[in-house]
């Protein structure tokens, strides 16, 4: 760092810098969004021409969003007190070409990362369910690969886990949807099932997609819950964790549309990084300029440093939509707000291991495995609150654990 | 008597302490803040900003000691989520282990500090590379020990200085904790540099060589500033963790904002220039700019656009001094052993 | 490559100026420094410019350099006037100058040094063999034998250093290369070197300007000789014109009257204060002095005799491995600057900028930075002291709290002085204290070692200005090679001085190493 | 005497790169023997496949990363450089293998054209290269993130081959690192912008005092560098059948930073080398792949690599010779007068 110059540069030219980056802010304003009137369909303020920069459209599939909603209201086929086994509108497919009775299975995960709460809680849950099957025999090695969130790391760990050709089946968890295709039809192509779960690929050749109804669900529970319990013409703040990460984005296109459709206004939707301290300043923010009457989230990490906001504002509780995590959950307990708690079922860590125990024994298994997914309302929040009592405040209500060996101690003390 | 030195400010208007360029953005800011939005202007939401502020000047200070003696400590982002962690964990929502708990975090953050130091001085590793592995490994074993994300929670006193405050003897609002910190923390630090220490702190990150031919202990006193960039750290953890409490995100990056705070206020890279106030000032610009934003409504995609070339503007508009520890101009370039107008550095 | 220019071949002093100076004037800052020099380079010629510290020699030789441009008069080479923009331009035109710090890459090798920035190509690739070649082949030419074209430069010695400077000034077809000091810092048998080279470069029929302060060079090596003192040139002549003797006379005739402070009669000396026995480290060795109270001892000897060496030793920045240090007839153990000072020891170094002075702090902030380092918990009752000290020292800056960067030479010295003087140290080792400053500056420190004197403090002074350090001493040690060789009363001649400094059997010149600015 | 002295101390010391190849063998040695021990082998086709794989993306950004460095500064934006060329090349190739060319073309400009603004700010604007390649890093973070929600455009099936498919035993994405490796140590061996970087880095005095145009040289090493990048993003783009923003969330930029100095490069520039970087890119992706072979928490990774770094830089620190060597008048050992206290 040797290089940097001397305190000789024309002050002009410093004078020109300056105005060029007030300019540029002054720039910013004009092209800037008012988002409180325009219609969801309407792309993106930055947004120019071209299908790679018309966002909005990018991520909302009418479709799909119709089917998920539809989804909502099927009843699950399947044990009831399972949602982990349970089944929407499945197309079953046959695995006899995979079915090897052998036991001593080597079963290989390639995880996204265990980055965040969510997956920390779902990954405990998983390796509970693999100590069952390793009891009984059926498998005898589990490997996991963690990619860290890094794209390239994960199709370097599917490949290494390919190239080991050890594996019985293989379990993704991708960190992104479409970067991962190539390398999981690879993986197909080695001939082994493949079991996909949490996010998609873009491709049909693994043996099953396991995920429960999906992002569109999760953001229409929200927002159709702000609808219902808001007067029309009431203002609603959108905070979401970061750009470009599909289930989100889902999430937002569907509330957005609801949204548009509801006579809400939506004050903003901010990206917070799902961080706690700029969640609680965004808010805070908002605040000062007016009243927000209701809050969505994409995610629920960080929901209660946005109440806190309210509380420290000296503002009424805004209509909240969270997630099924214990601290958001708690704290809806205690403020007694009007609130929901949209789940992304994180009990569907435990299906691959057990699509994987169902493959191998030949049996039929879903190419789309459609799972449950409750949101938690105001009428089961004491159940869940009295099942997880002991649980810490990162927990996840619905990890769908309570039955297997290791409960309640290692989600307790993890 | 001073009007020599008012004349070389005209040539350089911003070499000395080049700060008050931060004083003017801050102020320009601020000014289009309240512009936009009169409400701002009102005590609760100008110390809600404080409360927001607080720990990024903390840190900025911090940060401050290690660079204007000529270092950089890129661990602090990762220090700081490590003692919110550590502190959810170990607190695990329990009143009465708050005491302890704060004890053990200013303990391990001075250690940290104190690693960083003689990493750095004993073991002569550049203090970038030294930090970068501070970073990796705080980052790692934090993970490493509680299994990925935070656990635990915090206490409700723990979170009292982030979050609290106590009403204010005039008008209708709270004075928070964390405005009591901050002014502790500024004053404390701009005393201590108007100690021995301080001057023997900028004097070596100005010339090093030079300070240790008149006895100072080049070693020691750096490691001091990477201790005060430790301690105050863990200020800011607690400022940030009682602020909004745990998240698996808090803390990311958080070193290079410091550090840009701290360059946005007029401190070279390379030591020897800038003052606490400067830095300070650095840090709320950053925190104004950030508010100046959510006012315009700057779709929140585009923001580390602006803020990229502001930071580039503000840096090249200060002009910064050569790096001192460059090579010393060679002589076969410089006049006959006095030039009252050198090159700087 | 290399120049062959048939009819230089044989040593010319006559024929066509290859380099034709005329009127040539130069000021910094008001100060008039060169004054109409006109100086003429004959091909073949080795020309001594010599004077004493501060006589312009080296404006003169940065002027023909292209570092600085001539206020007035025009510089003709071959007949064509010319003015170089840079170093490099001069260079590129035949015109190498070799600086006494050196201007080589520590981590490249030989060969990579000397073309660089003009690095040998073949198919655009540099060409590496071709670059050893063309080194071996130019250090053959110049029977250079000791430096290999692929060693790492930061392995060689100084004199290996130097050496390579020279072939890289060569290897520029230069017709013309000036020499600042070349055998400053080289030890005896490697000044062997260099004769050789210049040898060859004379023979090649370059013209080569040596600056040197070395008598026994200048009438070994050179053909003429250039006289310059405040700035006029008072003599151009043939080597065999003029007696060693007559040469010492033209320089430094001068009138010292009134210029140094008079002893105070009634000085007495007291106890012995500082006391080296036998101290010696890989620079020096067997060195036994003493200091006594209100004492100024003098260390006189050349560039590289180890002067500075003592004074680092002394004061913990290049510690002594053998030997004893008595302060105050109390044994001391003296491992770092910081041991020195509490033990009373100070010392105001020879390079003010690189080690002098944190310049972009204030005046205050440097004068108290000793107190601050070392004493914290009374500076800030002693530091009081320091605008009494400042005022005393004649200090001219704006206010105390100008950054030193602003001020002249003589008043950053001031404020080094004040650094040391506030801590009431018991020794103080003064090197090269006036280097670089004028006479009203130089004034100011002589008469603040005259009052440190009669407050008893035992000082210690180097200085390459011999005048300056017969007068002000009330005895001098010389140093030749590392080693004490002699020990003279003050007021000795010069000559003298000399004598024991060359080793050389006639007297010699005062050594008045780098001039200020060289060292900035 | 002085040469005969300065010739041994050239025969005993051996360069940073010896030690860092040394370094890598002995952690090859002892990661077998725990590979062995759990079972499996190291060297197997595998494995070394995997290794090289998991180096060649670090490896090209740390190869741009060693000719900044070097020049004395440093480039804290190959991350969304990386990030930023994927998408171009993705999103130019729109899935049509004839426009492949276009696409790497256009995704290398793009690149170059960032190398070329961070040297100007850099060597015009005179900001240090920290804060100058931080901001034009953020500035091109936010154009990203506003431009491109996620994955964006479509690499040709047949051009997935660059990620995908192997020669022999060689992936091709390691082929083309290795092959920038090599043509990187040809730049700065053999090219005069090479020996200028050097110069640059080591003293810009002495870089200007030789005629070289210290700037020119500084921002060739940025758009070098960031073209390295641009070939990284190529890369991904081929391995992700689509560009992605996210990329710049791995780390790119400090990590290069690591492994240049854990490569034996200086900080500070002026000396270093790209077969080095190479030696510690491999060190970093053998800890990879080992770890995973022997299912190490992944973040006991980072900790060893912080380790890693700082104990490597540490001991390179040790080695450093000073460069104003002065010759010994009386070496140590022999005493005359008292003896040492």
């Amino acid at each position: 760092m040797s290089l940097n110059g001397r305190s000789t540069y024309p002050r002009i030219t410093r004078g020109v810098m300056a105005i060029a980056a007030l300019s540029l802010m002054a720039a910013c304003t004009t092209d800037a969004p008012d988002e409180s009137d325009q219609p969801a369909d309407e792309p993106a303020p930055a947004a120019t021409e071209g299908a790679v920069a018309d966002t909005d459209s990018e991520w909302f599939v009418l479709a799909d969003y119709e089917r998920q909603l539809a989804q909502r209201d099927v009843t699950p086929e399947g044990p009831a007190d399972q949602p982990w086994l349970q089944m929407i509108e499945p197309e079953l497919v046959d695995m006899s070409e995979f079915a090897d009775a052998a036991p001593g299975k080597t079963l290989c995960f390639a995880n996204a990362s265990v980055s965040n709460p969510w997956r920390v809680t779902g990954f405990i849950t998983m390796q509970e369910q693999v100590k069952v099957l390793q009891d009984e025999g059926l498998i005898t090695d589990f490997r996991v690969s963690d990619a860290a969130d890094d794209d390239n790391q994960q199709i370097s760990d599917i490949q290494a886990f390919v190239a080991s050709g050890e594996c019985d089946a293989l379990i993704v968890s991708p960190v992104t949807t479409a970067t991962l295709t190539p390398v999981v039809e690879s993986a197909c192509e080695a001939g082994l099932p493949v079991i996909v779960f949490d996010r998609g690929v873009n491709t049909d050749c693994m043996a099953t997609f396991i995920h429960p109804i999906g992002g569109y669900a999760y953001g229409a529970d929200g927002a159709e819950f702000l609808r219902d319990n808001l007067e029309p013409g009431s203002t609603v703040l959108a905070l979401r964790i970061s750009p470009g990460v599909d289930v989100l984005e889902n999430r937002w296109a569907a509330a957005e549309k609801i949204f548009a459709e509801s006579g809400l206004e939506v004050l903003g939707n901010e990206f917070t990084g799902g961080d706690g301290a700029t969640i609680k300043d965004i808010v805070t923010q908002y605040l000062q300029r007016g009243d927000v009457d209701g809050i969505w989230m994409d995610a629920g990490d960080g929901s209660v440093a946005a109440l806190e906001a309210f509380e420290d504002a000296g503002k009424p509780y805004p209509v909240m939509v969270g997630e099924d995590e214990m601290s958001f959950l708690r704290k809806w307990d205690e403020t007694a707000i009007t609130a929901i708690a949209p789940v992304y079922s994180n009990f569907q860590w435990r299906t691959p291991i057990l699509a994987a125990q169902k493959i191998w024994a030949g049996e039929e298994v879903p190419s789309e495995w459609v799972l449950p997914q409750q949101p938690i309302t105001a009428d089961d929040l004491k159940a869940f609150l009295e099942a997880n009592a002991e649980m810490p405040s990162l927990h996840y209500a619905k990890f769908g654990g309570e039955e297997l060996p290791g409960y309640p101690d290692v989600w307790m003390n993890r | 008597m001073t009007r020599p030195v008012r004349r070389l400010g005209a040539l350089h208007p911003l070499t000395p302490g080049g700060h008050w360029a931060a004083y003017l953005i801050l102020v320009l800011i601020f000014v289009a803040v309240f512009w936009l939005n009169p409400s701002f202007a009102e005590p609760a939401s100008l110390m809600a900003f404080v409360k927001k502020a607080a720990p990024l000047v903390v840190l900025a200070v911090g940060q401050y000691f290690v660079i204007v003696n000529g270092e950089f400590d890129l661990s602090v982002g990762s220090l700081v989520g490590a003692q919110v962690v550590i502190a959810a964990k170990m607190l695990n929502g329990e009143e009465s282990r708050t005491w302890p708990v704060l004890a053990f975090m200013i303990v391990f953050g001075l250690l940290i500090g104190l690693v960083n130091g003689l990493v750095t001085t004993v073991l002569r590793v550049p203090s970038f590379i030294t930090t970068i592995g501070m970073m990796f490994v705080l980052y790692g074993a934090i993970r490493l020990w509680t299994g990925g994300a935070p656990t635990g929670a915090l206490s409700v006193a723990f979170r009292q200085v982030g979050r609290g405050g106590f009403a204010s003897p005039v008008g209708q609002f709270q004075i928070p904790w964390a405005l009591v910190v901050v002014v502790v923390v500024a004053v404390l630090a701009v005393s201590l540099m108007r100690r021995p220490f301080g001057r023997t702190l900028v004097a070596t990150g100005d010339n090093p060589r030079a300070a240790e031919f008149s006895g100072v202990h080049h070693a020691w006193v750096t490691t001091r500033a990477f201790l005060l960039s430790g301690f105050l750290a863990t200020v800011a953890a607690v400022l940030i963790g009682g602020y909004a409490g745990v998240t698996a995100q808090v803390g990311a990056g958080l070193e290079f904002t410091a550090i840009t705070a701290v360059v946005l206020g007029g401190v070279v890279l390379g030591g020897g220039r800038g003052t606490v106030p400067a830095a300070i000032a650095g840090a709320l610009t950053l925190e104004a700019l950030f508010t100046l934003f959510n006012q315009l409504s700057v779709p929140s995609t585009l923001r580390p656009t602006v803020q990229g070339a502001i930071i580039i503007a503000a840096v090249a508009f200060a002009a910064l001094p050569r790096r001192h520890r460059s090579r010393p101009v060679s002589g076969a370039v410089a006049p006959e052993g006095r030039e009252p107008l050198p090159a700087a550095g | 490559m290399m120049p062959t220019r048939s009819p230089e071949l044989e040593p010319a002093a006559q024929g066509e100026p290859l380099l034709r100076i005329r009127g040539v004037s130069k000021s910094f800052f008001g100060v008039s420094v060169l004054r109409a020099i006109d100086l003429d380079l004959v091909p073949g010629e080795v020309h001594a410019l010599v004077g004493e510290n501060g006589a312009g020699k080296s404006t003169l030789m940065k002027i023909i350099a292209g570092v600085h441009r001539a206020d007035q008069g025009t510089i003709e080479l071959d007949g064509h006037p010319i003015t170089f923009g840079s170093p490099i331009d001069a260079q590129r035109a035949g015109v190498s100058t070799i600086f006494q710090e050196f201007n080589l890459l520590p981590e490249r090798s030989v060969a990579e040094n000397v073309f660089l920035g003009r690095e040998p190509r073949r198919a655009g690739f540099v060409d590496r063999v071709e670059m050893r070649r063309r080194t071996d082949e130019l250090f053959a030419d110049l029977s250079i034998t000791s430096v290999s074209a692929g060693a790492r430069v930061s392995t060689l010695s100084v004199a290996e250093q130097q050496i390579v400077e020279i072939a890289k000034a060569v290897s520029y077809d230069a017709r013309v290369i000036a020499m600042d000091e070349p055998t400053a810092a080289l030890a005896e048998h490697e000044v062997e070197l260099l004769y050789r080279l210049v040898a060859r470069l004379k023979a090649r029929g370059v013209a080569v300007v040596y600056v040197s302060h070395r008598l026994k060079e200048t009438f070994d090596l050179c053909d003429r000789i250039t006289v310059l003192k405040d700035g006029d040139l008072v003599l151009t002549t043939e080597v065999e014109q003029i007696t060693p003797d007559e040469l010492v006379r033209t320089m430094v005739g001068r009138d010292f009257a009134g210029y140094f402070p008079p002893k105070d009669p009634g000085h007495r000396l007291g106890d012995v204060v500082l006391e080296l026995e036998g101290v010696g480290n890989a620079q020096v060795d067997d060195v036994h002095l003493t200091v006594r109270a209100g004492e100024v001892v003098g260390l006189a000897g050349l560039q590289g005799s180890g002067r500075t060496e003592i004074a680092h030793g002394t004061f913990g920045i290049a510690p002594f491995t053998r030997g004893s240090i008595r302060v105050a007839s109390r044994p001391v153990r003296v491992r770092s600057p910081r041991q020195a000072v509490r033990h009373g020891i100070a010392l105001v170094t020879e390079d003010r900028k690189a080690e002098g002075l944190a310049l972009q702090q204030s005046v205050m902030a440097n004068a108290r930075l000793v107190l601050d380092a070392v004493l914290p918990a009374t500076s800030e009752k002693r530091s009081t002291a320091i605008p009494g000290l400042l005022s005393s020292l004649e200090l001219v800056a704006p206010s105390h709290r100008t950054e030193v960067r602003y001020l002249s030479g003589g008043n950053q010295q001031k404020v080094v002085l004040a650094k040391w003087l506030v801590t009431d140290p018991r020794v103080i080792v003064l090197d090269e204290p006036t280097r670089g400053l004028d006479v009203g500056a130089k004034r100011n420190v002589y008469d603040a070692i005259r009052r440190l004197a009669a407050q008893g403090v035992a000082i210690l002074l180097i200085s390459s200005e011999l005048p300056e350090i017969l007068a002000m001493s009330d005895r001098l040690l010389v140093l030749r090679e590392g080693r004490v060789v002699g020990e003279l009363p003050g007021g000795s001649t010069e000559e003298a001085v000399m004598g024991l400094a060359t080793g050389a059997a006639h007297p010699g010149l005062p050594d008045a190493g780098p001039t200020a600015g060289v060292s900035a | 005497m002085s040469t005969a002295w300065s010739v041994t101390r050239r025969r005993h010391r051996l360069g940073s790169t010896e030690v860092v190849y040394l370094a890598l063998l002995g952690l090859l040695a002892l990661s077998a023997v725990l590979v062995a021990a759990s079972g499996g082998n190291l060297f197997s086709q595998a494995n070394l496949v995997d290794m090289l794989t998991r180096s060649s993306l670090l490896g090209m950004v740390a190869v741009g990363q060693t000719f900044v460095i070097l020049s004395g500064s440093l480039d804290l934006s190959v991350g969304y450089v990386v990030a930023w060329s994927s998408l171009v090349a993705a999103t130019t190739m729109a899935g049509d293998p004839a426009r492949v060319p276009l696409g790497i073309a256009a995704a290398l400009g793009v690149a170059a054209l960032v190398g070329l603004a961070n040297g100007t700010v850099i060597t015009r604007l005179r900001v240090s290269p920290f804060i100058a390649t931080l901001g034009v890093g953020l500035i091109i973070k936010g154009y990203l993130d506003t431009q491109y929600k996620g994955p964006a455009g479509e690499v040709p099936a047949s051009f997935q081959a660059f990620g995908y498919s192997r020669i022999g035993p060689l992936p091709v994405s390691a082929i083309v690192m290795l092959a920038l490796v090599a043509a990187g140590a040809v730049v700065l061996a053999r090219t005069r912008l090479g020996h200028h970087m050097f110069a640059v880095g080591g003293s810009q005095d002495v870089a200007r005092l030789s005629g070289i145009r210290t700037h020119r040289t500084v921002i060739s090493a940025h758009v070098l560098s960031a073209l390295m990048a641009g070939v990284a993003g190529v890369l991904i783009a081929s391995r992700f059948g689509t560009g992605s923003a996210l990329v710049y969330t791995a780390g790119y930029d400090l990590n290069s930073i690591a492994a240049v100095v854990l490569g034996g490069t200086l900080l500070a520039g002026g000396r270093g080398s790209v077969i080095g970087t190479a030696g510690g890119v491999l060190i970093l992706g053998v800890i990879d792949t080992v770890f995973n072979i022997l299912q190490v928490d992944p973040f006991f990774k980072d900790v060893l690599r912080g380790v890693i770094i700082i104990v490597a830089v540490a001991v390179y620190a040790r080695r450093q010779i000073d460069p104003s060597s002065r010759r010994t008048r009386f070496p140590a050992g022999r005493t005359a007068g008292g003896e040492a206290r």
